[in-house]
């Protein structure tokens, strides 16, 4: 079949005011009707400028500066490159020929403008399309990509869809004018594994349909191992290897790809350090839980988030915690520092000295106390830093608080802790936006663990890190837990994530606590129908065991 | 030309026990950059400052004015007071540096004729008699910043005295040197009006900050609180308030009061907005962080909200300035401004206000109103830059 | 959206006894009242009135009796009987000499809003897409210009250039043939002739600050990745440009509407004694000069209700405009 | 004799809407002396007023139809609405006759009756008039005014009232003219006790009879006056857009008007006046010199303007006119005798610190300054070419000499503070808060500025605080003033009937000593004043009871020498003079017309003016 868009070396540029920053280096690939091509690469390494590129919607002041996009047109070849980027003939393209799902659904679509106009502006400006035809045409697409009620839902803003409604939404835009090219950013990144399950099964569906060609990019090698035909691994702007799915994953050429599989495998066992600690025998019980949450509940109107929850943590554990997107995972991480008041319950707390603290109840004083001893590690590393403070300041500022000692001090501790996560301390006066996206997570961790911790409550704290970093960064977490004795409650929707590290698992869905236990045993052993449709929706990061499309779906009786 | 570079290719010897070297460090901040994003905070500061030419430009003209401001006594060549009977509405003369092919500082002679039929003065310029003018000239003694004795002044006539008339540009009604009378008053318009900026922006985020932080019922109070200030029109408040102060004040007294007035009304604006912010931005992560890390809430909205939207402040800011020194204008007209002998900007404004001065007299309006605008832009330039300077995602 | 609004109505409730009787405070707060006023006004014509007279006239004003007094029966009258009680000054009712100048103020504020917003937002726009280009500059110095400018000043400037260079009939709001003649086209344009100068003079400020606070939302907007994705769909830059970040800088501007209402009307009392105009401001001036009390009060009550209303108004725009805000 | 009408009333003559022009006009109608020429009708006269507060320039220019009035020249009192008028010899008794056939400007008959209805029932009337008008009040009692004959009116005095038709000719003896008992009567109680209920719960603004009737008609040529376009008037022109909200104010010629020119035409000449409402002056002589008005005089007519003005003459189509409005001083420091603030009471009532004060200023330097050079040095006092004019009062302690205020001062408080500031004797620095309303086109601020450092150079700290007109009313009118700063009444023959600057007198707008003056006028008010003070007031007495012109001379000389011995107030310059614009193609304009605060200007002129085009 002959190939519906060329790439060939590409090149994009972002000038500086100290040169040139090449973003994009000479890369070159082809896309073909029907097939799914897949790219992968550590953040940062141009996949998304590489793929806007195309569309020449760069980022000002980004330009296109060599190389050539040569699009079939019925036969006829368009260098997209070689186009104004404000003129008809690129627009036409746009949004038509090539459409393209964004990687942050929340911020690329409009907050003013209701979901079924933007997803219709599309066909009035390509197809001129009257007011009732597009109503009809886009309530169509909704439903195709399986909106709830899409009669009513086309009329809802954005900030009322939930995070995998939006997802799919952009999905549905991008699918409006039946495009020939479908360039995917990371669509999947913020979703739990059924959800994003879902969403690959429609783009898999669409493309079998229209013959569509599919660009898809990721960090997440097990959707690389169920979706991909071909691969494009990219690193710091310029290809490393291209080739089809089986070739990379069984016979990765170039170093970077490999140590991106090896990852992969890693993350597919339990930590090698905990196996040893495992093996150890229970040397000391501890007299009492170090955490004891009964009853637990938390409304946000008529919606009870978390639902009458009970756990207990002992020094020393990992508790996973796992469940689906909006089952309530952060609302009771945040219910146990008290960020939320909850409704109802109780949440014991065993101090230092021995003593036990209501949490749900303390004063103000007493919550300051316990707020020392039980940190947070937040979902979101962006937000969680103040992006005016430096590193240096943000890692200080609990220290400082707790009166831990003179400037001096203080600024070599916060150099102990950059360096105990694995940061040169010279680092300490850049900006977070100067940081990557795995480097800010461990300036979340060391400001969790400055103030010697006993309990860290980690939301989702890798899920933004692709495989490799991630692996380090929870290696990380292992060595500091032996280190200083650290418990951890540790959400994620990766199980691979919970396997490697945690010790035992709690499954949330819908508010509740629907299954505990010793990982090894729910991972293996799930009893609950939930637990089981999320274990089989995880894509396995081998593209011989394409296994997500023969998932089970739970079916909640009263839903 | 720029120059174009790349990263030299690590070699991909991977071992996860070393850590010194992070893949993930985006090439963004490698090399040249590297150096840049590790730069101190106040270094980055000055470097992102430095590259708003006109911020700098602007910086200059700041330092200038205040300098003016607080040598006038030296920078203004006369009493701002002083009075002729000879000179006035006396045309601008200009200051030229060549006499018939001679280096010679100098302003032409004016020659006066009084027209008792349209009772005023009428001035010709008499070039054959020019006054000679020199830099650092002795004069009266007198004291700078009121209390460093001086006989020398910037510049002047060389030989001061009612024959030789120096009003670069012009004089007043009463035969006053609005060159001098400007410079004078750059000291009221430069302070006092900015103290008044600067209560109502504590005032306003501080206020505004609590609405917005605490929200609930605090917030509801505080927004009808505003909607009250903001629904009285200001001129009968003023007119009221200003009719309200003991007659026995000092003008320079009644003045600052109103200006406090003033501010304690110009708040509201400057605190919705706040408000607005900080009603979103009071659950984001960092700030829960913060709390979290012990913080007390005060020092969270002053040592993390507020810098977080430094930008509108001193948008905010370099508009309310203009606006300060300018309802002092409005004061004097309707009487309640500043008394004499006390100058500012504003009061040469409101003597300008007259169709005597629009029409024979331009110079009265235009040169109070270009000292105000070149405060003004360069005021704004200067937040410009700084709001640039500030911003850790702007461009460097 | 129902409730939004009744507990909004309901909020303005307190603010609008706040402000009744601060109005009545205000006009109270300079010694004296209304007779020595007058007083001194027959005084300084040659005449000159006796104790008598004025404590009949004192009397039968009510101006006697103690402030919460007066106060509750103004309210009372205005309330019950919509009687804002009368102008000592003039000897009518209150009711009769303001709505007029109520009307016009109210037209002047409008069209002046109309005429701020026209020219701003496009200017707004333009400096904020060509951010740092020579258009910029040029806008920004303008906009500090007639910000740096009082616009009494300036309405006096422009009327001296307008009358002296370009023989235009100045002052007012209508030749002297047009005054008391009933409407038509010819009056019309005679209006249209003489009401752009104050619009312009009184909107010279507001056109400033409007023009910032546009440029500085834009730029916010302006790299927001929903433009991006919008961009993406082959929209053309203009209407892209307005459809999306534009519509999101004015919500911001959409909430001050309500606002600009009194400071248009503030700034319009200087500018309106200046060139004449028929609004409320020379009227307000002059009956807080002369303590015409009730006539003081009034204007600067309704002044502060037309605000409320206003605010209340840019509250209720916004939230369509805005759905975030109104699907709270 | 042959009787003419203005073109405009033919039509309405015709169908019978209006009576012929001879029955309209007294059997005797008042024949105006023309000044230049007899004119041609028609035109309108466009001239301006300040928006509000200036309802008193409408009375200057329409409203001085009295029963006497002065001549042009203002050198005696002649008849006017009365045919002639007779004074007993001891000058307690007035006879007036009225012309037969007057007619109010609706056509009703002005006959001795509507005199008769406003002494009988309102000036006599407890509640319309609680306390009686000086104007006809002698020694505290009220004129007797009865009816002598069909035509003929008398008014008595309980004791001699010399100055009674001086008075009677000023703007204040309108009162006995200005109530048509026809219309009037409706909202008297007296006359229409069933109807009025009605009547006052038809309008909002009237509360009682007394309101209604008050808004009727105004005492005093209140705005109410103004605004009530049915109120028949004796007055050349009658309003027809009244002077209310409207941006301006019109008046229409009075068909029943009783005035003709000597070749038997109707006056006046001039058909109507519009009178645009402007909120500032300056705006008022922008427009005059674009040629809007055909007329200005008041607020434009000073030096502020005249340079602006000189240059619009022929843009603006208007010339200059000299008017003779010379009070008896332009600017006058006027220090608060009767101040609050016992120690400062005690500095300003001592005649040194005055004299010092006055010795301090440097007359000259600000007449050139200010007043480009119109005007000299003087104290207030009489105008040198008039009668009455008193050498010692006009230059007394006028040069400029601070060494001799020095001195005078270092008598009275010798101590300084650290600035250079006299200490009074309770330790506190010497200042005084100077009030100053920018009025008149005086310039009185930048005066009170030269004021200000010449005091300084004494050791006297005068605060400046400029305020409003109306504001400074009312401070003044509470005497919560320390001392000001205004222009003087009584340089000319109005002296005798107005000696508020010679001494404290009515409660009028020279407030110097106003307790004084609140006890001059009632005994059981106000603060006994010092001896030579009341010496001063029993000499006004005197001049007051004159009989004969001589006499009154006589003492009037008398009263201001004393005036002068006390010296109260410190004038600064004699006023220039000032001007008036009217337009080139006016006709029959005095030039140089004498007129004060209460000599009405120019409408006893005003309807011989003419339009030439
Ligand atoms: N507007 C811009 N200005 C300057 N540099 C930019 C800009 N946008 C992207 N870059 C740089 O270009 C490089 C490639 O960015 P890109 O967004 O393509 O990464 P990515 O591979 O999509 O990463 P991720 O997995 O985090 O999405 C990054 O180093 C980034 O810093
Ligand atoms: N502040 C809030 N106000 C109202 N509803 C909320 C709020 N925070 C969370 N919710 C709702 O509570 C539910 C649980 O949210 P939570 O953030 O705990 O989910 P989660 O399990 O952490 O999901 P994710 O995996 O996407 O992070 C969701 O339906 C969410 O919409
Ligand atoms: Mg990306
Ligand atoms: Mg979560």
């Amino acid at each position: 079949m002959s190939p519906i868009l060329k790439v060939e070396n590409l090149t994009t540029v972002f000038p500086t005011r100290t040169g040139d920053f090449v973003a994009v280096d000479d890369v070159s690939f082809t896309l073909e009707p029907g097939k799914t091509l897949c790219v992968v690469g550590e953040s940062g390494s141009g996949k998304s400028v590489t793929a806007r590129s195309i569309l020449q919607i760069v980022d000002k002041p980004g330009k296109i500066t060599g190389g050539r996009i040569l699009l079939d047109r019925d036969g006829t070849e368009v260098d997209l490159a070689a186009l104004d980027p404000r003129g008809r003939a690129i627009r036409d393209v746009r949004g038509k020929d090539i459409a393209m799902i964004f990687q942050e659904p929340m911020s690329s679509l409009s907050p003013i403008h209701t979901i079924g106009v933007q997803i219709g502006e599309a066909l009035r400006i390509h197809f001129g399309m009257g007011k009732a035809e597009r109503r009809e045409r886009v309530i169509e697409l909704l439903r195709q990509v399986e909106i709830p009620n899409p009669e009513t839902a086309i009329d809802r803003y954005t900030f009322e869809y939930s995070g995998g409604m939006r997802q799919r939404a952009m999905i549905a835009m991008a699918l409006a004018c039946n495009p020939r090219i479908l360039i995917a950013d990371e669509p999947t990144t913020a979703l739990d594994v059924t959800t994003q399950a879902e969403i690959l099964d429609l783009i898999g569906k669409l493309q079998r349909e229209h013959g569509m060609a599919v660009m898809f990019i990721t960090h997440d090698m097990g959707v690389v191992a169920e979706i991909a035909d071909e691969v494009l691994v990219m690193y710091r702007g310029h290809v490393k290897e291209h080739g089809s799915v089986e070739d990379i994953f069984h016979a990765p050429k170039d170093p970077y790809t490999k140590m991106l599989i090896g990852s992969v495998t890693k993350l597919e066992h339990r930590s090698e350090a905990l196996v040893r600690t495992d093996a150890a025998p229970e040397t000391v019980t501890a007299p009492a839980p170090l955490l004891d949450v009964r009853g637990l509940t938390k409304t946000f109107g008529e919606l009870k988030a978390v639902n009458d929850v009970s756990l207990t943590l002992k020094d020393g554990e990992t508790l996973g915690v796992v469940g689906e997107s909006g089952s309530g995972k952060t609302t009771m991480g945040r219910c146990l520092l008290r960020i939320y008041d909850p409704d109802a319950g109780a949440i014991d707390f065993r101090r230092a000295d021995g003593s036990v603290v209501d949490v749900a109840t303390a004063g103000k004083a007493e919550l300051k106390a316990v707020r020392r001893e039980m940190r947070m590690v937040f979902q979101d590393p962006v937000g969680s830093l103040n992006p005016r403070k430096t590193v240096g300041q943000i890692v200080a500022e609990p220290l400082r608080l707790a009166g831990f000692g003179t400037p001096k001090q203080i600024d070599d501790k916060v150099a102990d802790l950059m360096r105990q996560v694995g940061l040169p301390p010279e680092w300490r006066e850049r900006f977070p936006h100067a940081l990557s996206g795995g480097q800010r997570q461990r300036i979340g961790i060391a400001r969790a663990v400055a103030v010697k911790p006993r309990l860290i409550i980690a939301d989702e704290a890798t899920s933004a890190l692709d495989v490799s970093l991630r692996s380090q960064m929870l290696d990380l977490l292992v060595q500091l837990q032996e280190e200083m004795g650290l418990s951890f409650v540790f959400i994620s929707h990766d199980m691979s994530v919970i396997r490697y590290i945690c010790d035992r698992v709690a499954v949330m869905y819908r508010g509740r606590v629907v299954e505990t236990g010793e990982t090894d045993q729910v991972i293996n052993r799930a009893e609950h129908p939930y637990t089981q449709a999320l274990l089989s929706a995880i894509p396995h990061p081998d593209p011989n065991q394409r296994r997500i499309h023969d998932r089970v779906r739970y079916v909640p009786e009263e839903a | 030309m720029t120059k174009t570079y790349k990263e030299p290719e690590p070699d991909f010897t991977y071992d996860p026990a070393i850590e010194t070297t992070d893949p993930a460090v985006s090439q963004e901040t490698a090399g040249h950059e590297a150096n840049l994003a590790a730069a101190g905070q106040w270094k980055l500061f000055w470097l992102k400052f430095r590259k708003h030419k006109l911020a700098v430009v602007s910086l200059a003209v700041v330092l200038v004015l205040y300098l003016i401001a607080a040598f006038a006594e030296f920078v203004a060549p006369f009493d701002p007071n002083q009075t002729s009977a000879t000179y006035t509405y006396a045309p601008p003369q200009r200051l030229q540096l060549f006499h018939e092919g001679q280096f010679m500082p100098h302003v032409d002679g004016m020659k006066m004729t009084l027209n008792t039929d349209s009772m005023r003065r009428e001035f010709e310029r008499d070039p054959a008699n020019p006054i000679p003018v020199g830099f650092f000239v002795k004069t009266q003694p007198y004291e700078l910043m009121g209390f460093i004795p001086m006989e020398t002044k910037l510049f002047g006539p060389l030989e001061p005295g009612p024959r030789s008339p120096m009003y670069i540009f012009g004089a007043d009604r009463l035969g006053r040197d609005i060159f001098s009378r400007t410079v004078y008053g750059a000291r009221i318009s430069l302070s006092i009006g900015l103290v008044g900026v600067a209560l109502s922006l504590v005032l306003g985020v501080l206020i505004g900050g609590i609405s917005g932080f605490f929200g609930g019922k605090v917030d509801t109070v505080i927004q009808r609180v505003i909607e009250f200030l903001r629904s009285i029109p200001t001129i009968p408040l003023w007119m009221g308030l200003a009719a309200a102060i003991p007659l026995s004040w000092p003008p320079l007294r009644v003045y600052f009061m109103i200006t406090i007035i003033v501010s304690l009304i110009g708040w509201t604006g400057l605190a919705r907005e706040v408000r607005g912010k900080f009603l979103s931005l009071r659950n984001e992560d960092f700030v829960i962080a913060a709390r979290l890390d012990g913080m007390s809430e005060m020092g969270i909205i002053v040592r993390h909200l507020v810098p977080s939207f430094l930008s509108h402040i001193i948008a905010v800011l370099t508009l309310s300035i203009p606006v300060m020194i300018l309802s002092e204008t409005a004061l004097s007209f309707l009487g309640i401004g500043l008394q004499p002998p006390a100058i500012s900007w504003g009061v040469l404004l409101q003597e300008a206000q007259n169709i005597r001065a629009v029409s024979q007299a331009p110079w009265l309006l235009f040169t109070p109103a270009t000292a105000i605008v070149i405060a003004v832009l360069s005021l704004n330039f200067l937040g410009d830059g700084l709001r640039d300077a500030a911003d850790p995602y702007g461009k460097v | 959206m129902l409730s939004f609004l009744a507990r909004r109505l309901l909020y303005a409730i307190p603010t609008l006894i706040a402000v009744s009787v601060v109005a009545f405070i205000i006009i109270q707060l300079p010694p004296g009242d209304y007779l020595s006023t007058l007083m001194a006004d027959w005084a300084s014509q040659g005449g000159a009135v006796e104790e008598g007279t004025l404590a009949a006239m004192r009397e039968r004003y009510g101006l006697d009796q103690p402030m919460y007094v007066q106060y509750f029966k103004w309210v009372t009258g205005i309330v019950t009987r919509g009687d804002f009680g009368i102008s000592f000054e003039f000897g009518k009712p209150v009711t009769e000499l303001i709505w007029n100048r109520l009307g016009y103020s109210f037209l002047l504020a409008i069209l002046t809003l109309i005429f701020v917003w026209a020219v701003a937002i496009p200017i707004g726009i333009i400096s904020a897409v060509r951010q740092y280009s020579v258009t910029d500059y040029v806008a920004t110095f303008f906009a500090f210009f007639f910000l740096a400018l009082p616009n009494f000043v300036l309405a006096l400037a422009a009327m001296y250039v307008l009358a002296a260079f370009f023989d235009q009939s100045v002052g007012g709001l209508y030749s002297a043939q047009y005054i008391d003649a009933p409407w038509s086209w010819g009056k019309f344009v005679d209006f249209l002739n003489h009401v752009w100068l104050p619009i312009f003079v009184i909107g010279t400020g507001a056109l400033a600050t409007m023009v910032r606070i546009m440029r500085a939302n834009l730029l916010d907007e302006l790299s927001k990745p929903y433009v991006t994705t919008a961009r993406a769909k082959g929209m053309s830059e203009l209407e892209l440009l307005l459809r999306y970040p534009v519509r999101m800088a004015l919500n911001p501007l959409i909430s001050t509407l309500g606002w600009i209402l009194p400071t248009v009307i503030s700034g319009e009392i200087l500018v309106s004694v200046v060139m004449s105009l028929p609004t409320t401001g020379p009227l307000l001036l002059r009956s807080l000069l002369s303590q015409d009390m009730y006539l003081a009060g009034s204007l600067i009550m309704l002044i502060s209700v037309l605000t409320i209303i206003g605010t209340i108004l840019s509250d209720i725009l916004l939230a369509i405009a805005d759905p975030r805000i109104r699907l709270e | 004799q042959d009787y003419h009408q203005a073109p405009m009333l033919d039509a309405m003559v015709e169908s019978g809407d209006l009576p012929p022009v001879e029955e309209r006009l007294p059997a005797n109608p008042y024949v105006e002396d023309m000044i230049d020429s007899v004119g041609t009708y028609g035109g309108t006269l466009r001239t301006t007023i300040l928006a509000n507060g200036d309802h008193y320039n409408l009375t200057r220019t329409t409203a001085n139809e009295l029963l006497v009035r002065w001549d042009p020249t203002w050198s005696e009192v002649v008849p006017s609405l009365a045919e002639e008028f007779t004074v007993s010899d001891d000058a307690t008794t007035y006879t007036f006759t009225l012309r037969e056939g007057l007619k109010w400007s609706d056509g009703a008959p002005f006959t001795v009756e509507d005199i008769m209805f406003w002494y009988e029932d309102v000036f006599m009337n407890e509640q319309l008039n609680p306390s009686k008008s000086p104007t006809f009040t002698v020694g505290g009692e009220p004129v007797v005014v009865t009816q002598t004959g069909e035509r003929t009116v008398e008014f008595k005095f309980a004791s001699p009232y010399g100055l009674f038709l001086q008075q009677l000719a000023y703007g204040q003896g309108h009162h006995p003219v200005i109530y048509p008992k026809h219309y009037l009567s409706q909202f008297h109680e007296k006359y229409n006790a069933d109807g009025l209920p009605a009547l006052i719960e038809a309008d909002a603004t009237a509360g009682d009879w007394v309101a209604l009737f008050n808004s009727k008609v105004s005492l005093s040529f209140q705005p109410q006056f103004w605004q009530n376009l049915d109120l028949p008037t004796m007055n050349p022109w009658v309003l027809t857009v009244p002077y209310a909200d409207q941006e301006r104010v019109v008046a229409e010629r009075n068909p029943f008007y009783w005035k003709v020119d000597p070749d038997g035409n109707q006056l006046p000449y001039i058909d109507g006046i519009t009178w645009a409402k402007i909120d500032d002056p300056q705006l008022m002589a922008l427009r005059m010199t674009s040629g809007d008005f055909d007329f200005a005089f008041r607020h434009i007519n000073n030096s502020t303007f005249r340079s602006v003005l000189y240059d619009g003459q022929d843009s603006g189509n208007y010339r200059f006119v000299d008017v003779m409005d010379l009070p008896a001083n332009d600017a006058v420091v006027l220090l608060n005798l009767n101040v609050e603030d016992d120690t400062k009471r005690e500095i300003f009532q001592n005649k040194d610190f005055r004299i010092a004060l006055s010795h301090a200023i440097n007359r000259q330097e600000i007449i050139d300054l200010i007043y480009v050079g119109q005007g000299a040095p003087a104290q207030v006092a009489i105008q040198p070419d008039h009668e009455l004019f008193n050498e010692t009062l006009a230059s007394q302690y006028t040069e400029y000499d601070t060494a001799k205020a020095n001195e005078i001062l270092d008598g009275i408080m010798p101590e300084k503070n650290g600035e250079g500031i006299r200490l009074m004797p309770n330790g506190e620095p010497m200042v005084i808060n100077f009030m100053v309303a920018d009025v008149f086109g005086l310039s009185y601020p930048d005066v009170m500025q030269m004021v200000q450092q010449y005091a300084r150079d004494i050791g006297v700290d005068i605060q400046i605080r400029t305020t409003d007109r109306a504001r400074l009313n009312t401070m003044w009118y509470a005497n919560e003033h320390e001392a000001y700063m205004w222009n003087c009444v009584g340089g000319l023959s109005e002296a005798y009937s107005d000696v508020r600057c010679y001494m404290p007198f009515l409660k009028a707008d020279i407030f110097f000593a106003s307790k004084w003056a609140d006890w001059y006028s009632d005994r059981s008010t106000g603060e006994e004043p010092p001896e030579a003070v009341k010496e001063l007031m029993a000499a006004y007495d005197d001049v007051n009871a004159a009989a004969t012109d001589a006499d009154r001379l006589a003492e009037m000389q008398e009263f201001l020498s004393l005036s002068a011995e006390q010296f109260l107030t410190i004038g600064i310059s004699r006023p220039m003079p000032k001007y008036m614009m009217v337009s080139k193609d006016l006709r029959n304009v005095v030039d140089g017309i004498p007129i004060t605060g209460n000599l009405w200007h120019p409408a006893p002129t005003l309807t011989q003016w003419w339009f030439d085009r």
